[in-house]
């Protein structure tokens, strides 16, 4: 039973891992678009990826919302 | 030995496993290419203009998806049809 | 063997699937290049994703050919 | 019945699976968008200056990914949050 | 206790599986980048230059394969080599 | 033991020829960029290919040592 946890928790570490890094792939390039002169994020580079991240997250909510009000009418 | 009742199970859960890999590889595809199109530079919340945008190129991106299905499914049928043909 | 059947039907039904969303992502960035006004296709689109599909298999038919002519001699 | 010492071997051995996969993943998109980004013409060697840029994306890129992850479980813990009041 | 024939036949399937794999894998590159390239705009057919183009592209295409594997295994065997060296 | 010998081999084979081809796709963007003119690489195509593939290989291996000298420290 302990393990059973376990091995649901690492899944859903697992799960948010490789998320983290798609929408990084994705996330970078919308917001680090100029050449790197440093290894710091600057301020607009740091809140383009907390909104690309959000906003990734709403478009993704609102989907799934409406495909299930349509039921798979479509195919 | 399988009773009618164990396939019909086999069967709705085989069916239900493809419906669900094709609704989630459908909502990827929506979300990559809706995000993209219409959300170039993430604001601090989803606009009015871009919300309408994400449900109107929802709708397009499942269109599009149907029409290519379509065209796909009729040349694969083409293609066989050409084979056996070529095979008289 | 009924079983066997419908397993077969699925696995084809499951590959005409995966590639139909394949061709959808590849189809849509030649094809709906401006920006979104409404929901439907409009005329062009539709006949760009048609043929998009069509020379797409033209492409991958004379690819297998050529390559099954050339028996693999490269590599 | 498992003892002690057999379930800390299974813990062990999936954290490490797991911060493998994580490791290889995060070296992946490092070389794909760090070499994307800094060598847009490959030449002979790696100049002086690619070099400087290959170190700085990679730490860039691990603060992206970090600033990825942080504001995703955020977002997940919100969402959850939301359903929970919704639910009453 | 394998006999010499089942071994024979086991090496022959991973062979083939193999060489498979890579063949499927070399047609989506080739598929891929010379659609790409060729087809910017999908017409009612492939037109003769389209047509032409695509031949072409999927020889260079094999041939930069060719030159890419060539490189990739001289650099690997090199960082073998200084490895070793190192180590002494 | 000799099979497991041969399995060994054929892993390795493996990961090198799909290693092989995402380098290709990701030279082959970086380096034939002009109208395709015939079935040959150019001199200026092959020494690009070679190059990229050499270079990403640097890349590669620094990145693999500075995320063992930092030792996880990040995340």
């Amino acid at each position: 039973a302990e393990l059973r946890q376990f091995f649901a928790n690492e899944e859903q570490k697992t799960k948010i891992q490789s998320q983290t890094h798609a929408l990084t792939e994705l996330c970078w390039k919308k917001c680090v678009t100029s050449n790197i002169k440093n290894g710091a994020l600057d301020k607009n580079e740091q809140s383009c990826l907390a909104n690309c991240v959000d906003r990734f997250m709403d478009v993704n909510i609102a989907t799934m919302r409406a495909l299930a009000a349509m039921g798979g009418r479509q195919h | 030995m399988e009773s009618e009742g164990v396939k019909q199970a086999i069967i709705r859960q085989a069916r239900e496993a493809n419906s669900q890999s094709n609704a989630r590889l459908l909502i990827e595809g929506i979300n990559n290419s809706c995000f993209d199109k219409c959300v170039p530079k993430p604001g601090s919340s989803l606009s009015n203009s871009e919300n309408a945008c994400v449900v109107q190129c929802m709708e397009k991106y499942i269109a599009a998806w149907n029409e290519v299905n379509r065209t796909y499914i009729r040349r694969i049928q083409q293609e066989v049809g050409n084979q056996q043909i070529g095979n008289h």
